[in-house]
């Protein structure tokens, strides 16, 4: 077709795509756009946003291609039947890590520090938010759940309270996004304690494309972001900004 | 034809109705509305402005039907009892509102704005704003803003009632040269007699929504037509009855006394004398006033620069107004006997066949 | 005179009680970055490229609100029409939803519904785009303006407009004489909000206009976004510089308005 | 004639047309959810609860922004103090916060400060508990309630104070009978702001109260959780609910202010 | 003791001040305020009620320093000429106001506003807002407010502007009977002469902020001290000198007249002369009256039920008022001769050695 016909001119120019993506990917996304347009030529309408905000606007107006926080809300998507499920891919890694206040007052070292008394700790809302969930199971599974229960000052519905809790000292700890705090750390607002990855539960951050882009007939484009996001070529983007990229 | 027609116009707000109100004014006619507080005046002149709109009838400017037109299609000014001056505006924007939107000439309208205002005696406020303004300048304001557009018809209610003695004369002067010089038909709201004494050349008295009586002022205070409106006029009513006519004048029996009347009657009557009218002397005189009775002299009171006398005609009581240098040079005291005398032209028939009292 | 004294001094206490408390919450949200920092972060591209873009869209939206809020303000006081409370409940009603709720219906209705498409025929783009976000301000900041001066001109008497109107001028012109310059107060009363009310508007843009970096970012999405990955500083030197903005801005309404009077 | 009627018409149809197109942006909200699945949200234990601690803290907030908005736009508009237009303008300074950054800003203030210290040495919990959504809503709504008091107060003539004072009643008993009841106008309208932003408020209450499932869950937090859960028939009900109990709100206070008059 | 003292008061309004007002004015004392208007006659009123603070100066009430008490404190009333009812209340409640306050009996309450309002013909109006009322029933309803609660002082800016003479006459007589049952004493704004003579028995002349003269009612209108005052009040003011005594009256030649005065004087002085106490008559009459000169009408002019008449003495003009029976009765004409009186009591030295005029 025409926009083939001549090779100076880039393929998907004057095609212009929907992207909802995590608000925490912004900064390697931005990236990735940017060289996607320059080298295709197509427009990126980038919409950033929380997991659930996004899934909002997915399920009420569309978007051609869909990038939550964590792999569960493309499966609630899937359900629902709004997502082209052959094109759904994983692009990195989602490390749930420790986080506490600036000089680490209760001295938290493991996870079973969540459960000394006097330890007040903030968790994700295991039905709301994705870090909830994930948190949960990774409690349980060192069977730890009840004892840490009793110190949970509050349950969020969204993960950016979490960091806000521990960076003004309203909490003792949180289990959050390693790439959430990488910024804060690197600042001094709160440290980081690792959780061995025996103990750990990695999830994983996925993309898809979605029915929208069938009837928007942006199906070639969308396809075309989706491959590129998720390829070898990004990787290092991804890298580059503190992800840990799926094999 | 007429200049301003109101045909059975009615409104009703509930508490209050004008009723069938019907008005006729010639072109430069000065009319002055007067009745009680709470009559409709205000509510009249309103209506004629354009503010409510009437639930019945009619209202002709000039032959043409205005009942439905908007205000600013109607060339009238209306100046309020309560000034409603803008409060945003100073005094000479307030003034020359009207004129901008008629002339664009910037120095025409300050001309004519310092023109009005030095007549008025307001150019040394031309940059306040009103609310900072006495009661008296407001209301020279507001009939500035009024006069200066030179409106067919201007409405104004009650325009002196805050102003002094000598300011109030200066404008009736003024207001009184503005209108015969642009030929302004005037209906003008008063409670001051002397404002319809020295401006009208017609009144219409009004109560409770309607109009009682309609004429020119000396009618209206001669011949009042019901009780209502001699009292509230202040002239003497008397009752009595027609016995015979005498030198082509009508004789009237009132009480035991015959008086003595110009106008034409039969029957019982009703008789109109005002209390200025009454002349008083010491002693019999034989004069062209052929209404002569001797009284008895029962209150004086002083008022103001006047003096009231209530004199006892065998029975009938009568109000008389003299003034002081009158009272000091005929020496009359309470109880005195004295004449009165009454000229024929003086006592007005205002009601024929009448049965019992007819209060409005 | 003593009870005098105490009611006043109540008043005035309790005035400068809250305005103390605000202060100091506002104050400790200075606190939080490091001064450097945030110097740094106001020298970014980003931030500038948000700073104006809110500027601006805030301005327009006012604007907007503004033109729009005073005829109907004046037709809910003014005229009365079949179904008038249920009209005025409606226009208050989006006071009450959260800017995620009013977001999303005004998704829906310049989506993909009829009347998106139709404007879209035409070209003009309201999802996802700068336009949304005067869209979604102007929808935010409406319903308070409309409910301000809608109570500001019931003060009004309309003994004004009648002798502005027999003096000669039509009703379209007394408005503008008369009616308006007199509603003063609750303009600038409401002026000041719009203003205010649209550089605060946060969900309603995320949704209608979408928070894409460099494009749809006005201050609260720049602030949004950053703290969504974590990075604190940034975020609080939006909400810093959003709080400077508005606070210079009311100042000189304030100002201004003082001066007028 | 004509242009008085195109005026008047022009301000009515302004009032039909942004009534309709908001009234059409609320109904297409209606339509999202399977009607059937709305009476079965709504009988949820968790929307009831969160329909019960909406109402109750909107109203008792409501009832503290008007008690110390009333003295506050009083103090501003009759009495003159130093430093009054910084005042004024730090009092409406949070209209244009994004209601994260207000959140933010009081969690600052009430969480580990001292005057949250202070507090919870009384036993005063702010941070995460339901005092915290009220304390959330009173910020939010305060700003808008005390400016509109404030330009209310301000065209009332302090000649109808003096007549009070003279015939023997105090500045306080004066205040209440006479400049109270002469605010009405500008009262409605705070009130019915006051309520509706009440009702409205998301991310104060979020930041403040921490959002907590069946605890400090008020109908935009159900909303936002239940669009988390991935649960859209829910998220809409309350959004829905939220509505339709703001519209009855708003119209009962609308037809009780068209009584008064 | 005087009851209300006001000393050295002053208060800068930018445009206008006051300027060392002082008064004095006597428990139960009636004490009118006239001046032209924008005089500062209803500033004084409002500082006294406690609205405007003064920046130098004294109010001292019964003795005590009132200057600085709020105005809930003062006990008085004050009636404003722009009514300020309070629109959110009923007319009822808009005169039981004042009442509440002091006593809590609600079937007396009732009882003493049926009673007030019966008086004023107000009663029919209790259930009503004050907006819909005209402007003489406001007027009535604000009167009702200030009296009801009986103050100590009461203040009232032009209470009967409004009102059509028979009303304004029957208030008058309340007001008097008012006054005279609670022992109230009053400051009374008025342009209405007529409110002078009825109810004052002091007067008091401002113009541009300052008291120009003040005394009982027969001092401003027969002794007018500056030509000002004369002038407003409406006298006859006329220079001359005095030229000797004879039988223990003064001798003051003015232009080619010589005139005889009761009051004493010596050197160049100013008399004054009211228009009403000049009598008239068509020939020469041997009176006790001892000034009598013949002279020329120059002008007739009728102005309400009054007439006046400018006479020629000699060069000298004289303004002179009589009603139109007298008129009648002298049968006058503009250009007759004929003979004024003019009692030696009425002729009153105002001024003593005067050089030139004195105008304010
Ligand atoms: N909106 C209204 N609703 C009900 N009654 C009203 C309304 N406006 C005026 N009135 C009544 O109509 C009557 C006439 O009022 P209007 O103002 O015309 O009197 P007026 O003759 O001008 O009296 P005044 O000489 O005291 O000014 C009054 O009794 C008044 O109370
Ligand atoms: N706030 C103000 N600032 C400046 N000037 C003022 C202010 N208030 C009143 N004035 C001026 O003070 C003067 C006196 O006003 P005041 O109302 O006392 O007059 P008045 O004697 O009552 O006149 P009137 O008989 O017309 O009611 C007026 O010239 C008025 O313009
Ligand atoms: O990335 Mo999210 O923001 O889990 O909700
Ligand atoms: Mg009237
Ligand atoms: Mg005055």
């Amino acid at each position: 077709n025409e926009s083939q016909s001549t090779s100076t001119k880039k393929p998907f120019e004057g095609k212009t795509i929907t992207v909802l993506c995590g608000a925490g990917l912004m900064k390697p996304m931005n990236e990735l756009i940017q060289n996607f347009e320059n080298e295709t030529g197509a427009k990126i309408n980038v919409h950033y946003g929380g997991s659930s905000e996004l899934f909002g606007v997915l399920a009420t107006t569309g978007g051609d291609i869909f990038i939550p926080g964590a792999y569960k809300y493309t499966e609630d998507a899937m359900k629902k039947g709004i997502i082209l499920n052959d094109t759904v891919k994983n692009i990195t890694y989602h490390i749930p890590v420790i986080a506490v206040p600036e000089g680490n007052p209760k001295n938290i070292r493991s996870l079973e520090d969540l459960a000394k008394p006097n330890v007040k700790v903030v968790m994700g809302d295991p039905n709301a938010c994705a870090i909830g969930k994930v948190a949960k199971k990774i409690l349980e599974k060192n069977h730890l759940w009840e004892n840490v229960s009793k110190n949970i000052v509050v349950k969020t519905p969204t993960v950016n309270q979490l960091l806000i809790y521990i960076a003004t000292d309203q909490a003792d700890a949180a289990i959050i996004w390693e790439d959430m705090v990488t910024w804060a750390e690197s600042k001094g607002k709160v440290e980081v304690v690792e959780i061995p990855k025996d103990k750990d539960i990695i999830k994983t951050i996925p993309t898809a494309v979605t029915i929208y882009a069938k009837k928007d007939s942006n199906l070639e484009v969308a396809k075309a972001f989706n491959d590129y996001i998720s390829s070898d070529k990004a990787k290092e983007i991804w890298k580059k900004w503190g992800f840990i990229p799926c094999k | 034809m007429n200049f301003l027609k109101i045909e059975d116009l009615s409104i009703d707000l509930g508490e209050f109705k004008l009723v069938d109100v019907n008005l006729e004014v010639k072109k430069r006619d000065y009319l002055t509305i007067i009745g009680p507080t709470g009559s409709g005046k205000s509510i009249l002149l309103e209506t004629i402005a354009g503010f409510y709109k009437p639930e019945k009838g009619r209202i002709y400017l000039e032959g043409e039907d205005i009942t439905n037109l908007p205000p600013e299609k109607r060339n009238m000014s209306i100046v309020y009892q309560d000034y409603v001056l803008f409060p945003h505006k100073t005094v000479f924007d307030n003034i020359a509102y009207g004129l901008k939107k008629k002339i664009k000439d910037k120095e025409k309208i300050r001309e004519e704005v310092t023109q009005i205002t030095e007549v008025l005696k307001i150019s040394h406020l031309l940059h306040r704003k009103p609310t900072t303004l006495s009661g008296g300048e407001q209301q020279r304001v507001a009939l500035a803003r009024a006069l200066i557009v030179k409106p067919k018809l201007l409405l104004m209610d009650e325009p002196f009632s805050a102003l002094d003695i000598k300011t109030k004369e200066n404008l009736r002067k003024l207001v009184k040269k503005a209108i015969s010089e642009y030929e302004t038909t005037v209906l003008h709201v008063t409670h001051d007699f002397d404002d319809v004494w020295s401006l009208a050349n017609k009144v219409v008295v009004m109560k409770n929504g309607k109009i009682l009586q309609e004429g020119d002022v000396n009618e209206i205070f001669y011949k009042p037509s019901i009780n209502f409106v001699a009292d509230f006029v202040g002239t003497n009513v008397l009752d009595g009855e027609v016995i015979g006519k005498e030198d082509g004048l009508t004789k009237i029996k009132v009480g035991n006394c015959v008086l003595l009347s110009v106008d034409d009657g039969e029957g019982k009557v009703r008789l109109s004398i005002r209390p200025e009218d009454i002349i008083i002397s010491n002693n019999p005189i034989e004069t062209s006033a052929r209404n002569e009775f001797r009284c008895k002299v029962e209150k004086i009171n002083r008022m103001g620069n006047l003096v009231y006398l209530t004199l006892n005609v065998d029975g009938i009581m009568l109000r008389c107004i003299l003034t002081p240098n009158a009272l000091y040079s005929l020496n009359i005291k309470e109880e005195d006997i004295i004449y009165a005398l009454i000229k024929a032209t003086n006592v007005r028939i205002i009601a024929k066949n009448v049965e019992g009292e007819c209060r409005s | 005179m003593r009870y005098g004294i105490n009611f006043k001094g109540f008043c005035i206490f309790l005035s400068f009680l809250f305005t103390f408390l605000l202060f100091l919450a506002i104050a400790s949200l200075f606190l939080i970055p490091n001064p450097l920092e945030v110097l740094n972060a106001l020298k970014t591209e980003e931030m500038i490229y948000s700073l104006k873009l809110s500027i601006i869209t805030s301005l327009v939206s006012m604007i907007f609100v503004m033109l729009l809020s005073v005829p109907i303000g004046y037709a809910l006081s003014r005229y009365s029409f079949p179904g008038k409370s249920v009209v005025k409940s409606i226009l208050d009603l989006p006071i009450a939803f959260p800017e995620l709720v009013l977001g999303l219906a005004l998704l829906l209705l310049f989506g993909q519904s009829f009347i998106g498409k139709f404007l879209e025929d035409f070209g003009i783009k309201i999802v996802f785009t700068k336009l949304g976000i005067i869209v979604a301000q102007f929808f935010t900041a409406l319903p308070y303006a409309v409910r301000i001066i809608y109570s500001t001109f019931e003060e009004i008497n309309p003994r004004y407009e009648l002798v502005s109107r027999s003096l000669g001028y039509g009703e379209f012109e007394t408005f503008f004489n008369v009616s308006l310059p007199l509603a003063k107060n609750g303009l600038f009363a409401s002026t000041i909000i719009t203003f205010a009310r649209c550089m605060g508007t946060f969900g309603t843009v995320l949704i209608l206009a979408g928070g894409s970096y460099m494009y749809t970012e006005i201050l609260p999405i720049t602030l949004y976004l950053n703290i969504s990955y974590g990075n604190m500083e940034m975020a609080i030197t939006s909400g810093i510089l959003l709080i400077i903005i508005s606070f210079i801005a009311i100042l000189a309404f304030e100002k201004f308005e003082g001066h007028k009077r």
